[in-house]
């Protein structure tokens, strides 16, 4: 790695003071597993990082309104979520995902907010988080403002934040008796990246689905809603017919590219089945973590 | 000045310890050129193999993706302050007993995080055991060995503490 | 420490014994000594520079700017190093490989330029500054294509000449075949003409990578009056021969010595930094160590991607009798030991049958891509890949059954196996029928209803090990009876030590633990021609124990010129005391061991062919998704004949770790090229097995057999469980779900793909 | 890697064909060129920055014309390479033009080879990229001729 210099200030205030946002070269880094792979693979040479550690308990931790609202402070590392009471009780599918998201080593270094501004699309918790309807709360030069997940996404590594923005906290709503599956898909070893994830939360009023989000993530170049799709099932009973026009239009929907992991038309089909399976699973989805 | 060396205070294997390091040095290089521990070992450099591994905090965590500076003031154990007493820990003699590597690369990173996962879980079933080592590699693949090295640890663990 | 010797002193037998490895201590508290570790004093750290382009012709280096950046020692390039070595070209079978590129380069990837620094991070950031210019000359990537010569790799070829199995080999210009291999036995034309059937199927496999943990390192500490190289590598005889003659230096002023391997599986084979660290080392006056990062492992060797052909004609009674065989080897830029790979399995290429007519042509072929080398079984894994589908595929179209189809055309021992030579202990029959046992197969398979549907598969396999080769070994017991094995194979995992030290035990009588072995050092170990192939256990076996046996007529000796009665046990450190008045002294044995071979003749026929044979196979039991075409491996059998094991768990866990990482190789690793570029050069993107993709049930089964000629009835056994997993596993997808996949890997789309295709309904090639 | 589309123009073959083959026109279609020079009829060289997130890189390239068939085809190389990481690009382009009834179908293909660093690991980010860059072309491409011509335009 080419040398940097490297900043430590002690608030979220003075961090977004340092930010140059004309100067690409000086970047925050959170827990750094991401930015670390960049700048070990030389595609990025920073020439200041300004890290956020001695601060980063303060912005730490996870708390649940009374409503059941999760509030998650942007540093708080992945592996807090995966062991959080709060987070087993009203968004278990989390925790489910954590199983098989990247290893322990990253899941105690890795923060939130680090990972939804990293923006890799194949990462597992950004479609997560946007079927449970998660936003983040971002400040910045201009003051405080919310963004919804599936907006603050908007392409391959690319985010909406402005470039003296950061994440400050994740919040997740109240589930409101949803439903939630992620289905991981991998086509080379277990744990390899995913060549398609697919989440879903579901709000079903006894055997009608009342609602329902459903987002696709690593075929597609963001993480990204399938709002047609949601269109289709909800008013069903998620019955095999509707599964059936529900894969076919999710498989329209989205905007699926080839890699090493599979062509296209390939990943396309594997959409269709896992939009299907991802239902089942929210339909039966105890509530257990 | 760019990139200029600082001094980190930490705890490392049990001991009070100063280092000189640079921003931009990760901690297996710390670790190999300031204290001569070569127990963690960069690989893959990427996180995914987990011959880095070491306990910081008595969390595992990726030497080669972590800067050396984020250590000041953290309490670090590497593969080395298992033996310091010239007898083998519990999880070492496990894996010694089960043949649980070949080469012995990657050995290090695994006795690691078993230690740390027989912490969490005094008790793990296989699937326990494998999503917890799921993210470390071994290209010889004693990964049966490592199982049951796992599971004979974790008994010999519990009988240590309780007898 | 478990070693015990009774009360009468005798430590009984060592041989069998299921010993932990002698350097298990030092694996698992981190201390065992590996060459990317190792520090000199005064050490620079090389970063290379490498080709953009596939193939080309260098214009011009600008390495000025490497040069500006603080901190940097020197930059070189091939200029320099033929001020220093003038004819810096390498290689097991040509020389070819140039140290850095010389006027041309020829794959993506090359080594172009170095950098040396004190600091790795100012050497690697000053390579990025360096810019080379070249002109594009047409590339060529696929060895089918490449067989055709229409553009040429490298313009000459200089065989090496070093190694015996291989003096054959010619200098050729206008070609980019390396070498061809051709056997011919019986008349298979008139054979195929006779035949009441003729089957032909094509195969291919993929490149594949090593991917050992430890990354290719040399450091290399040149002197004037001579060179000291520590280096990961599995053979410490060739590189000292190799680096001799490159600086036309007598051998003893080369000394390589080697720690433990992370890994080696075949990549650390022949030269790989070594030449360039000597080279460096010489230019700077410094010690250098080149130690690579994982990407760089797979700009250095690969394994063999083939394609094969071949063709059966069957009699009305089922009886295979011709099979042709054609194979084309795709070895990149540089032939490294591809020639040995094209010959020696060209042997066997026909499989274990007994088949009267048989034709065999194998290519060794050059294109432009890393080079491609020996990756555990020396091209024989591609080959069963080829000939155990296309057996089972026979068997499904004449409605046979896979298992008593394999057993009515078997060949068995007392038979001429293709080569001509005579087949003994080879335990082909009863490793069949113990996969078969396992597999329940009397009993038809519940292949399943829905959209899961399970099969199951089976393949076996002989390989014939590489000859003739040579290993030396010297024991030497100390004034206090202590003894000491000084020997070249190379422990990279496989347990070697422990299993020499066991040896060396049993001759003796002493504990195996007691045993020390001298690591790796040319200036002390003697010649072993190399750890590969399966080979040492049975060559270095037999060196060892013959060494040990001449140490122990030479106490006998003493015993005897001491006055000792008959049947004395009287300790070894009395008898040294006795003789020489003091704890002095030393009894030294050596043994060497080179079976006898006959290279074959111009049709391919030797009636000694190898010394051993090795047999082994897989049988598994898998379940597909018809959904999305994954399948997943429930139950992995894997049996082998190795004679008489020395250490049965360390035979056991070789077996395992052999069939998992033939699994990867089987189901989804892939190095992915576009034009000539590795597109897939990390572990993020190139994927081996972990923890969950090993089948939860493992089974792991050595028949009970003896290697009349081998040291204690053993033979080797490295290589053997990756020999069936692969057509085992397309075998049982056959059976599950019908479709039949002829190409590696096996992965989900292929599945997916055969799956449509079969029910008409071709997915689009997006 | 190999991209191929068609870009449909409201305008006649002819005047596309001016267009594209206008290399100051062609180059301000394509997000992050600067510095174009022409070395003579049928040489270019340019600087490429192409950013992603907080990455940039920057290529510099040359581009020759290595086939001009009025009206109907076009054809050029582009090799570039990345500063300061060891790198290089690649590319032959094959550009077509068909009439259809008043309209102009372009039809491209481009087969490009990325090497050295970026190649193996940056693919899947370069690719996605490169959509966002075609995508860029064809918005520029139809709104300078939407604009009366690309002489209009600028």
């Amino acid at each position: 790695m080419t040398p940097f210099d490297l900043v430590e200030p002690h608030s979220f205030e003075e961090t977004i003071g340092l930010i140059e946002p004309d100067d690409p070269d000086v970047r925050v880094i959170a827990g750094g597993t991401a930015l670390m792979l960049m700048m070990k693979a030389g595609v990025f040479r920073p020439r200041r990082l300004i890290s956020m550690r001695k601060f980063a308990s303060s912005l730490s931790g996870i708390t649940a309104t009374s409503s059941g609202e999760l509030r998650i402070g942007a540093m708080t590392p992945l592996s807090a979520l995966e062991h959080s009471p709060h987070v087993s009780r009203h968004a278990p599918v989390i925790v489910r995902t954590m199983r098989r998201l990247s290893n322990v080593r990253v899941r105690n270094v890795a923060t939130i907010g680090g990972a939804l501004a990293h923006a890799d699309p194949h990462m597992d918790l950004p479609p997560v988080l946007i079927a449970l309807g998660a936003s983040v709360c971002v400040v910045g030069g201009a003051g405080e403002r919310t963004i919804p997940v599936e907006d603050l996404l908007t392409g391959y590594y690319e985010t909406a934040l402005a470039k003296n923005e950061l994440i400050a906290e994740v919040r997740i709503p109240a589930p409101a008796a949803a439903r939630s599956a992620y289905c991981k898909v991998t086509t080379g070893s277990a744990d390899d990246w995913p060549a398609l994830g697919i989440a879903v939360t579901l709000a079903a009023g006894g055997a009608t689905v009342k609602s329902a989000r459903i987002a696709v993530s690593a075929a597609t170049t963001k993480a990204t809603r399938l709002t047609e799709a949601e269109t289709a099932l909800v008013g069903s009973t998620a019955d095999d017919g509707t599964l059936k026009d529900v894969a076919d239009i999710a498989a329209e929907e989205a905007d699926i590219l080839a890699d090493g992991r599979g062509s296209a038309s390939y990943k396309r089909e594997l959409l269709r089945v896992y939009v299907v399976r991802a239902v089942r699973a929210a339909m039966q989805a105890s509530g257990a973590p | 000045m760019s990139g200029g060396a600082r001094t980190i205070n930490l705890t490392l294997n049990g001991r009070p310890v100063s280092a000189e390091v640079k921003p931009h040095h990760n901690v297996v290089e710390m670790l190999q050129t300031q204290f001569g521990l070569f127990g963690a070992r960069e690989s893959c450099g990427q996180g995914l193999c987990g011959c880095c591994t070491v306990l910081v905090d008595g969390q595992p965590v990726s030497g080669c993706l972590c800067l050396a500076v984020f250590l000041d003031g953290a309490d670090v154990v590497t593969i080395e302050h298992l033996s310091e007493t010239g007898k083998l820990d519990p999880v070492q003699q496990a894996f010694v007993e089960c043949g649980a590597f070949q080469c012995g690369y990657c050995t290090p990173g695994f006795v690691l995080m078993t230690k740390a996962l027989l912490r969490q879980n005094p008790d793990p079933d296989d699937e326990q055991i494998r999503d917890y080592l799921a993210g470390n590699l071994c290209r010889c693949a004693a990964y049966p060995e490592i199982i049951n090295a796992v599971r004979m640890a974790a008994r010999e663990t519990k009988a240590g503490s309780t007898g | 420490m478990a070693a015990t010797t009774a009360p009468d002193g005798r430590a009984g037998h060592q041989v069998g014994r299921s010993l932990h490895r002698l350097e298990a201590r030092e694996k698992v508290s981190g201390r065992a000594e590996y060459t990317h570790l190792m520090q000199l004093p005064g050490m620079l750290h090389a970063k290379i520079f490498r080709s953009t382009v596939a193939h080309g012709r260098i214009k011009s280096i600008d390495v000025s700017g490497a040069r500006e950046v603080p901190g940097v020692y020197a930059v070189y390039t091939s200029e320099d190093v033929l001020k220093v070595i003038p004819d810096p070209y390498y290689g097991p079978a040509f020389h070819d490989q140039p140290i850095l590129a010389v006027g041309k380069v020829h794959y993506i990837g090359e080594p172009v330029a170095v950098v040396l620094a004190a600091d790795p991070h100012v050497a690697e950031h000053a390579t990025q500054q360096i810019v080379a210019e070249y002109h594009e000359l047409p590339a060529v990537f696929d060895e089918v294509e490449a067989a055709q010569n229409k553009t040429l790799v490298h313009e000459e070829l200089r065989p090496a000449g070093t190694f015996a199995d291989l003096k054959h080999l010619k200098g050729r210009r206008g070609t980019n075949i390396a070498l061809d291999f051709r056997l011919r036995r019986g008349d298979v034309d008139k054979a195929f003409a006779a035949a009441a059937q003729v089957f032909e199927h094509t195969f291919r496999t993929q490149k594949v990578l090593h991917l050992a943990l430890e990354p290719y390192a040399s450091i290399a500490d040149f002197r004037d009056d001579g060179v000291t190289i520590y280096s990961a590598a599995q053979g410490p005889s060739f590189v000292r021969t190799e680096i001799a003659r490159l600086l036309r230096w007598p051998e003893n002023r080369v000394r390589i010595k080697v720690p433990y391997l992370g890994g080696g599986y075949g990549g650390k084979l022949y030269i790989k930094m070594e030449a360039l660290a000597t080279a460096m080392s010489m230019l700077a006056h410094r010690p250098v160590k080149v130690a690579l990062t994982m990407e760089e492992q797979f700009y250095t060797i690969t394994k063999h991607p083939a394609t094969l052909r071949i063709k059966s004609g069957i009699d009305k009674d089922g009886r295979i009798i011709a099979r042709k065989c054609e194979v084309w080897w795709n070895g990149g830029a540089y032939a490294d030991i591809g020639p040995r790979v094209t010959q020696k399995s060209g042997f066997t290429a026909s499989g274990p049958y007994d088949i009267d007519n048989v034709a065999i042509d194998s290519y060794a072929l050059y294109t432009n891509l890393t080079p491609a080398g020996a990756l555990r079984g020396f091209g024989i894994p591609q080959l069963v890949w080829a000939y155990e589908s296309h057996t089972d595929m026979i068997a499904r179209a004449l409605k046979r059954d896979p298992l008593e189809f394999r057993k009515q055309n078997l060949l068995r021992n007392g038979r001429p196996q293709a080569t001509g030579t005579i087949l003994k202990d080879a335990a082909i029959e009863k490793v069949l029928d113990r996969i078969a046992d396992r597999l329940n197969w009397k009993q038809p398979v519940d292949h399943g209803t829905g959209t899961v549907r399970r099969g199951r598969g089976l393949a076996v396999a002989l390989k014939a090990v590489i000859s003739p080769t040579t290993s030396v070994a010297i024991v030497n017991i100390s004034g206090d009876g202590s003894t000491t094995l000084y020997c070249g194979t190379v422990d990279m995992g496989q347990g070697s030590d422990t299993a020499m030290a066991q040896i060396v035990g049993e001759v003796l009588d002493m504990p195996a633990e007691s045993v020390r072995i001298v690591p790796r050092d040319t200036d002390v170990t003697p010649y072993d021609m190399g750890t590969l192939g399966s080979r040492s256990l049975f060559h270095m076996g037999h060196a060892v124990r013959l060494a040990a046996e001449e140490a122990r007529s030479k106490v006998a000796a003493l015993r005897r010129e001491l006055g000792e009665p008959d049947g004395s046990n009287a300790p070894l450190a009395e008898l040294f005391l006795k003789k020489y008045g003091m704890q002095a002294g030393n009894i030294v044995g050596t043994g060497t061991y080179k079976p006898d071979y006959i290279p074959p003749d111009a049709s391919g026929l030797t009636t000694n062919a190898t010394p051993f044979w090795m047999v082994a196979g897989s049988g598994v039991e898998i379940e597909v998704d018809t959904e999305t075409g994954h399948v997943r491996v429930t139950r992995l059998i894997n049996v082998a004949d190795v004679g008489k094991p020395i250490n049965p768990k360390i035979v056991e866990t070789q077996l395992s770790g052999a069939s998992l990482m033939q699994l990867g190789f089987s189901m989804f690793e892939k190095m992915h090229i576009d034009g000539g570029q590795i597109t897939n050069a990390s572990l993020a993107d190139y994927k081996i097995p972990g923890m969950h993709d090993v089948p939860r049930v493992m089974e792991n089964e050595t028949v009970d057999a003896i290697q009349e000629n081998g040291p204690f009835g053993a033979k080797g056994v490295g290589e053997l469980a990756t020999f069936g997993v692969s057509p085992a596993i397309a075998n049982a997808i056959d059976d599950a779900v019908g479709v039949r996949l002829t190409e590696l890997p096996l992965t989900p789309e292929a599945v997916f793909r055969a799956l449509r295709a079969k029910a008409n309904k071709p997915l689009g090639r997006e | 890697m190999k991209i191929a589309g068609e870009i449909t123009v409201a305008a006649p073959r002819d005047a596309v064909f001016q267009a594209l083959s206008d290399a100051p026109f062609f180059a301000s279609c394509i997000e992050g060129v600067r510095d174009l020079k022409a070395i003579d009829a049928t040489h270019f060289s340019a600087v490429l920055e192409t950013r992603v997130a907080y990455l940039r890189f920057n290529f510099s390239a040359n581009v020759e014309i290595t086939g001009l068939s009025p009206p109907e085809e076009i054809k050029a190389k582009i090799e570039g390479t990345p500063l300061g990481i060891v790198g290089r690009l690649t590319a032959a382009a094959t550009t077509r033009l068909i009439e259809a009834g008043g309209q102009t179908v372009i039809h491209y293909e481009i087969e490009a080879t990325l090497t050295g660093k970026l190649g193996s690991m940056g693919q899947p980010v370069l690719m996605a990229k490169a959509k966002d860059m075609e995508k860029h072309f064809t918005e520029r491409l139809l709104a300078a001729f939407a604009a009366g011509g690309p002489g209009v335009a600028s």
